[in-house]
């Protein structure tokens, strides 16, 4: 069971949770994002693109289904304008087995950051803006699963 | 040939469009050539991709190389490497 | 802020989540362990004991806390008769930065598998019960982190 | 020496107690001496402790290996090796 998304609606974590755990498993990893207000960052605004970026979150789902033993998997970004505090992604992996399912929730975390078409750009309480650069550490994060 | 464009993050901004249809001519038949011409093409466009090492791109909604050739595509999308997660 | 809870009462994931979260932080990685019915199991009892249990948790949460940047720690684990479904235990880990989350949690629940004065029965449908064995793979998954 | 000793899991299900208060043989001076000797003393002894290396023991609540003094210890625990998680 695959559920993966990408809204401008703010992420229910809650509500997500209940919809994954549905069936009940063995054991559930899960990874939440969320924006930081680090440097006076006032707003973080994603943009994605609007065929592109969901069919690269369904493939990275597809490469973990086929890669470890899950019962289930959630996958949701938001894109658009978000604030210091707010959910920008939810990774949720079950397993019969803690192993798999932990694996599966940190590969699919550090996929995130390098396949997906995304962008970044922040702006701060003095005005500027920027869009954010590729981190050679998460290529490196990435790399890891290849 | 008519071929969409869009463009994505700093590029889009920089191209002041997220998206249009160009003519292309007959001689643009791959990616690097396609960021050459762009380039040459207008003030916006040598902005954008003054430096082609830093762009990315997607030829019909498969990621493709710098020099991948375009073939028959329709459409080619243009960006920054991704940041997202 | 660390939480630390052996309880007889079900585990509120979404309370305890929220909980954990009042702070807003960077990156939370969590894990769910949940009572599995395999092999037609009715119940699985867990037990502890009055002092040590608690004890053995709070060290390895203080261990955790040391170990990687962690802005909040919630570790609780459920005691006494459980069913097929119910929450058994919960680790949550926040930080600023995502690897030092995902790496605690996973620190945190291959340790509580070999550290924590915890021990189950299993009850099975025929009438069968029986003490769990410890596995050798635990205490290999465990070694890891030395 | 009058000794607090508590069983956990199939230990205590095999000794038909939690825990009891023993007056410990001034010569069972380690945790060794103290399984041989509970395991001698009546029946339920010898079911639980027939087999001493799949015993783990804490003494006043630090975990102790096999051949640990018991020194002026209060309270011993013992039981099987733990399966939390």
């Amino acid at each position: 069971m695959i559920r993966v998304a990408v809204q401008a609606a703010a992420i229910d974590v809650g509500a997500e949770l209940d919809r994954h755990d549905a069936g009940g498993h063995g054991a559930s990893a899960s990874f939440i994002g969320r924006v930081r207000g680090d440097g006076g960052l006032t707003e973080l605004f994603l943009e994605h693109h609007p065929v592109l970026t969901q069919a690269g979150l369904r493939d990275l789902a597809q490469v973990a289904a086929e890669r470890w033993q899950l019962a289930a998997l959630t996958l949701i970004h938001r894109v658009g304008a978000m604030a210091p505090g707010d959910t920008i992604v939810l990774v949720l992996a079950s397993s019969p087995h803690r192993s798999e399912a932990l694996a599966a929730c940190e590969f699919l975390i550090d996929r995130l950051k390098t396949e997906v078409m995304l962008w970044k750009r922040e702006t701060f309480e003095d005005g500027r803006a920027a869009w954010v650069e590729a981190r050679v550490g998460d290529a490196v994060r990435a790399e890891r699963w290849s | 040939m008519a071929l969409n464009i869009s463009y994505f993050a700093w590029v889009r901004e920089r191209m002041g469009t997220a998206e249009e249809v160009v003519d292309l001519p007959a001689d643009i038949t791959d990616l690097t050539a396609l960021l050459a011409w762009l380039a040459a093409r207008d003030a916006r466009g040598a902005l954008a991709f003054a430096e082609p090492h830093r762009i990315r791109a997607a030829i019909d909604g498969v990621m493709a190389g710098a020099g991948a050739p375009l073939g028959e595509a329709r459409e080619i999308a243009l960006f920054p490497p991704v940041t997202g997660g």
